[in-house]
């Protein structure tokens, strides 16, 4: 440990995380490509929920709030988008834009219902939104397509050149290089001041109130943030699949990402990262080889985690990288 | 098109031509609801495909054939497409067959033209799926089919005011519009009309919001599952029945083996369908006992394992005709007008509509030596889809 | 006027079932402070040994319901001492919640695997089946029963509550939590005890429920929230406030599939974000919850 | 000297237990006031009134002649009302800079930016670094709070108070807990507070208010029962029954 009087920062360079993660994302998506070019779909499916669980980690894991209701924010973004391909808005990126807005709206006005309280009511609230989404998606049947799903989404070429097809190399890749930015921007987001606030509201809420912070509106705008990022998810995952159904606001999906997350660790974007990916995995390969049982594998490896690593399996990933920067500190 | 991209695609479409020439095996791909509360529909599905394959064999022509499963588990349209895609481009079957719910058979339709994949739906009931790609062909029924035979029931019972009520999605509008349709040009009155969310278990409020409608009799339909026989229950059970308020449905709301679980009180409840289990031939006869063989459980039969087992036959007539080659034209031209003879009774595919036609029978709950069965007392021949088809 | 006393038949018999399936969560969260999402597979567990028991072993249904509910509870003690012990008062809500969707989970998975994905029924016996005449309607006779199971448990948890040695160390418990220990309570027997009479109950309330919420290996998932809903909007760890939010949230939930079955769940949730807004701590929670 | 902070005829009640009773005093610029009474006097809990923490069910504060009894906790702090907590609260998992970082740039309201890094911001890190510095901290800038001692938490605490450049100061026992070599920083600390501010403290240890404090505030029951100088508080026969309450009326009783 140095005596100086004037601590270095742990890590050196300023842009690492970001660069780092942008090496990883586009490192995992060669893999994806080159190596399971069969199974570019689900990758591509998987990159759309993975937004949605990095979404949630802004909320749960940054502020501590405890949602069951999160897929409503990619629901609705993703139903938004669908709906805007049908009329007429067949630009990818427009219609990402579209699922942008539409998340974050929703976001806010999840967010301002829920950040209202803490604790169980906040959960309850959660639940409650979400499946207040959930009833109105099915009830305006004329809008979302009901129950039969909302089909025919048959978006436009990317920048006019690269049309989706049926083997999703085009989906893959915009996907993939939409998770590269989310990612890039979020890893500068959380480490911002208001990022770093957030972390704090999470620790100790009342000390964050002592040091002067109103906790509400910034918990309104973290979740407006995370709608943004959800909004997204639920874009590509309308783009790329052509159809957006009631699974997209289930209290299902909600409870799935949240599992997903705490496996890999809430409070850290790595942590998202990868919990998304195993989980989605493993989901993938047990639940093909015997869809019958695979819910009890889930449900064991929850227990297990939450018993044997409750901070997720990036946690010890990060003491030992934090432990590492501290040696070369010395 | 781009250079890149026809790169691309040509590449695609090499890599799927050497990997069917190559493949001496033909693969099935059957999208079923394997698990969760319709499991019993998608074991149906392997119950029927199997009984058709100990009888026919696992070759066609020197091509073996294997049957892949994979789980629709719910109406679940995004993650249905995702597993089509996946049968397509990484198991590269050459033929689709299944799809329990309309939503998620909806789902796959767009995949087929581009990848050149003929789909036998075997369960999916709304009229206008097969209207979705020119590679869709049915062995199972439609609600139109069904449900007109139903109506003309109602009439000559002697409704007058008829509630209808039926689950809010695709197959159920088709069934309320249907029942609608023809019940008003025979001069009834629809005096009611509900749809209720798929989700539903408790029917509670919904019969008292019938009962107040004075309607005489009811006419429903929901998916076959946990919904169906929650129904029947709060209809006995709420007095409607007692009242003299008849329940008329399609059979998909009593199927064989939710009978055991309604009981007694159900004797008498009317139901137009296609498919009974003691439906008396010869065809019926051997089918069930080939499904006995094969390990399966007779109380378990509905509907779904025979469009399985005539959708198999349907997919063996096109691997022959095709001579294993993947030529969805030639594939589907082979079978749009095939008739035969079903465990169902006479069936034959409408050339022009690619959907099945059938008799379908009105049929009333009976207890026969101890066990309550659907006994058909009526039967009206040949019925088309009587939405898709315009006679 | 008719169709009022109709609906409100139907919302007291939906009630009743809530409210004797959630009564147990209820005390359980009031007590032991855990966000149990597990607590409908417990029910669920207790609807299939009273079908099983009924339809395999030709019980009768009073035996029937005591067999799922001490089964329940035998199932569930291994649950309780290896994991839900763990967890007891802990203040993060996000571990509760994630280690109980996996024992629900579990169980999905366990449940489906002996007893098979289908719909199991439990056989009424002849007294309980069939319409009733209550004057202004029939009722289903089952309905009748349900009602008259939630107030009989309604008043027997009052009484054993409010009148025996156990009822004042669980309301001390309750109250005082942090200074239980110091009272000489022995936490932890009051704890199991807890847990086992929590699962009793919602085993004894998915069994008489299981004509409204029939039984299926899904069931813990579909009413997964429903139950933890109903007891935070009463608050936790109150009879009242559990009868009462079973209520009203029945009658909310009755009243739109009535007149507006479309709606689904619709009516259900607002009256639950409504009262939440107005009540955070439930309609009859206490300030330390 | 203006006044900064006054509290008048303030009253709370919980249940039948009032622990605030017709509280009314000033706080001026440049005030050391110590707070100071026997255990379960309603010292703490004047603070949380104070600060907003709980809402009196009588009587008014104000601040530079504002009324503040409405405001939240959140714009107290931004009015220049800050405390530091007997049991310390700080962000756990944020490294000691963080920390200090965080009440630093909340102060210079750049908190709402989202696109710089945070604690590495240099006019920032020049000035949690001299707090540090003063209060010996430095070298754990980087260390997790959570892995600290309770001594140095306590530190922690105060450094995030200074760094709020607070117009009136609240200090819960700042010492309580701090190892005995420690205890003078803190000291240290508070006497290069800015001399315009002031600075009420809670505090036991009758030394420390001797050094610090210029006016003492004695709280008995929630009642104000003495206000004046050091020197004069054990001489007063209030305080004096106050402190030693039952044993007084023992004697006078036999």
């Amino acid at each position: 440990m140095s005596d100086s009087a004037t601590p270095a920062p742990p890590r050196g360079l300023p842009m690492i995380p970001e660069a780092s993660g942008a090496l990883a994302i586009i490192g995992l998506g060669a893999i994806g490509y080159f190596l399971f070019p069969d199974d570019l779909a689900f990758l591509t499916r998987l990159i759309g929920i993975t937004l949605l669980v990095l979404s949630l980690d802004l909320v749960t894991g940054y502020c501590g709030v405890a949602t069951l209701g999160h897929a409503a924010q990619f629901g609705v973004a993703a139903y938004a988008a669908g709906i805007a391909c049908v009329r007429g808005v067949t630009d990818p990126i427009a219609l990402l834009g579209v699922g942008l807005v539409a998340g974050t709206m929703m976001g806010l006005i999840s967010g301002a219902l829920i950040t209202r309280f803490r604790g169980l009511p906040q959960l309850v609230l959660s639940i409650a939104v979400g499946q207040l989404v959930a009833a109105l998606a099915n009830k305006l049947s004329w809008l979302t397509g009901g129950s039969d799903g909302l089909s025919g989404i048959t978006p436009g070429k990317v920048f006019g050149l690269y049309g989706f097809d049926m083997y999703s190399r085009t989906a893959f890749l915009f996907s993939l290089g939409v998770l590269l930015i989310v990612f890039v921007v979020l890893s500068r987001f959380v480490r911002s001041p208001f990022g770093l606030m957030c972390r704090g509201i999470k620790d100790d809420d009342l000390r964050a109130r002592m040091i002067g912070v109103s906790i509400y509106p910034r918990l309104v705008v973290m979740y407006g943030v995370s709608g943004a990022v959800a909004g997204l998810g639920g874009a590509l995952t309308a783009i790329s699949t052509g159809v957006v159904g009631l699974d997209s606001v289930s209290f299902e999906r909600s409870a799935e990402v949240l599992v997903m997350l705490v496996l890999g660790g809430a409070g850290h974007l790595w942590g998202a990262l990868a919990g998304a990916l195993i989980f989605q995995i493993f989901e993938h390969i047990v639940a093909a080889a015997n869809p019958f049982h695979w819910m009890m594998l889930v449900g064991l490896l929850l227990i297990g985690i939450v018993v044997f690593a409750p901070r997720g399996l990036i946690a010890p990933v990060m003491a030992l990288a934090t432990r590492l920067a501290r040696k070369g500190d010395a | 098109m781009t250079r890149r991209a026809t790169t691309v695609s040509a590449l695609a479409i090499l890599c799927l031509a050497s990997g069917v020439a190559a493949a001496d095996t033909i693969k099935v791909g059957v999208i079923g609801t394997m698990s969760g509360p319709y499991a019993l529909f998608g074991k149906n599905f392997k119950m029927g495909i199997d009984a058709w394959v100990a009888e026919n064999g696992t070759k066609v022509g020197g091509h073996d054939v294997e049957f892949i499963y994979r789980d629709e588990e719910s109406p679940n349209p995004a993650k249905s497409k995702a597993i089509a895609q996946e049968l397509i481009v990484k198991d590269k079957v050459q033929y689709l067959a299944g799809a329990y719910f309309t939503p998620n058979a909806m789902a796959i339709a767009p995949l087929l033209e581009e990848s050149k994949t003929p789909l036998v739906v075997m369960n999916a009931a709304t009229s206008s799926i097969v209207e979705k790609s020119p590679y869709i062909v049915r062995t199972s029924f439609t609600m139109w089919q069904n449900t007109v035979p139903a109506a003309k029931t109602a009439t000559k019972n002697g409704a007058k005011k008829v509630a209808i009520a039926v689950s809010d999605y695709g197959p159920g509008i088709d069934a309320e519009a249907a029942f609608k349709k023809t019940f008003e040009a025979d001069g009834g009155a629809v005096v009611e009309a509900i749809r209720i969310p798929l989700a539903t278990t408790d029917f509670s409020p919904i019969m008292q919001r019938i009962k107040n409608s004075g309607a005489d009799t009811i006419f429903t339909f929901l998916p076959s599952g946990p919904p169906t026989l929650g129904f029947v229950k709060a209809y006995l059970d709420n007095g409607l029945k007692v009242a003299g308020v008849k329940l008329m449905s399609t059979g998909d709301v009593v199927t064989e083996p939710d009978l055991p679980n309604i009981g007694d009180p159900g004797i008498g409840i009317l139901s137009t369908y296609h498919y009974s289990v003691s439906h008396a031939s010869p065809e019926n006869a051997s089918f069930l006992a080939q499904i006995k063989k094969g390990g399966g459980n007779v109380d378990e039969v509905t509907m779904t394992s025979v469009a399985a087992y005539d959708g198999a036959r349907l997919i063996y007539k096109m691997i022959e005709a095709t001579a294993g080659q993947r030529d969805p034209v030639k594939a589907i031209a082979a079978v749009k007008d095939m008739t035969w003879v079903s465990p169902r009774g006479p069936v034959s595919i409408d050339p022009a509509t690619r959907h099945i036609r059938q008799n379908v029978y009105l049929r009333e709950v009976a207890k026969v030596d101890g066990k309550l069965i659907n006994r058909e007392i009526q039967t009206f021949d040949a019925q088309p889809d009587w939405a898709l088809s315009k006679e | 006027m008719r169709i009022v006393l109709s609906i409100a038949t139907d919302a007291l018999a939906y009630g009743m079932v809530l409210f004797i399936i959630s009564i147990g969560l209820s005390i359980m969260m009031g007590l032991m402070r855990v966000v149990n999402l597990a607590h409908g597979a417990f029910a669920m567990i207790g609807g299939y040994l009273a079908s099983y028991a009924i339809r395999d072993l030709n019980a009768p249904y009073g035996l029937a319901i005591l067999i799922a509910v001490i089964g329940a509870i035998v199932v569930s003690i291994p649950f309780e001492a290896l994991l839900y012990r763990r967890i007891y008062r802990k203040s993060d809500p996000l571990i509760q919640v994630l280690m109980t969707i996996g024992i629900t989970f579990v169980i999905i998975g366990v449940v489906n695997y002996i007893f098979g994905p289908s719909l199991k029924s439990i056989p009424l016996p002849n007294a309980l089946s069939g319409p009733l005449d209550i004057g202004f309607r029939m009722v289903p006779t089952h309905r009748v029963f349900v009602i008259a199971c939630g107030l009989i448990t309604a008043l027997l948890l009052w009484l054993l509550i409010e009148k025996t040695e156990f009822g004042i160390k669980l309301r001390a418990s309750v109250d005082h939590s942090d200074m239980a220990d110091a009272l000489g309570i022995r936490t932890e027997i009051i704890y199991a005890v807890t847990f086992a009479l929590a699962i009793g109950l919602g085993a004894f309330g998915g069994v008489v429920g299981a004509e409204i919420l029939p039984i299926e290996p899904f069931y813990a998932l579909r009413y997964m929230v429903t139950f933890l809903v109903v007891v935070s909007v009463g608050g936790a760890g109150s009879i009242t406030g559990a009868l009462s939010a079973s209520l009203l949230l029945g009658l909310a939930d009755t009243t739109g599939k009535y007149l507006a079955p479309e709606f689904g769940e619709f009516f259900f949730y607002l009256t639950v974000i409504i009262i939440v807004f107005l009540f955070p701590r439930g309609l009859f929670g206490r300030s330390h919850a | 000297m203006t006044e900064l902070f006054k509290a008048r005829n303030i009253s709370l009640a919980f249940g039948g237990l009032r622990v605030a009773q017709d509280v009314s005093f000033k706080l001026a610029a440049g005030d050391r006031v110590a707070l100071i009474g026997p255990n379960g006097a309603g010292k703490t809990t004047l603070v949380n009134l104070m600060t907003g923490d709980l809402a009196p069910g009588n009587g008014r504060f104000t601040m530079a002649g504002d009324d503040i009894t409405g405001f939240s906790i959140a714009e107290r702090v931004r009015r220049g009302l800050v405390r530091t907590f007997q049991t310390t609260r700080l962000f756990q998992t944020l490294t000691v800079a963080d920390n200090v970082a965080l009440a630093i740039m909340q102060r210079r309201r750049i908190t709402r930016r989202v696109f710089s890094a945070a604690t590495e911001r240099p006019d920032v890190r020049a000035e949690w670094l001299e707090i540090l510095a003063l209060l010996g901290l430095d070298r754990l800038a980087y260390r997790q709070v959570v892995e600290l001692a309770y001594g140095q938490q306590r530190l922690i605490e105060l450094a995030i108070g200074l760094a709020l450049h607070p117009k009136v100061l609240l200090l819960d026992e700042p010492a309580a807990g701090v190892p005995h070599d420690e205890a003078p920083k803190i000291l240290e600390a508070i006497d290069r507070l800015p001399p315009d501010i002031a600075v009420l403290m809670i505090e036991h240890d009758m030394d420390l208010v001797f050094k610090f404090a210029k006016r003492v505030l004695v709280l008995a029951a929630g009642r104000l029962i003495f206000e004046g100088a050091p020197s004069d508080v054990t001489a007063d026969h209030e305080v004096r029954r106050a402190y030693l309450g039952s044993y007084a009326d023992a004697r006078s009783a036999s």
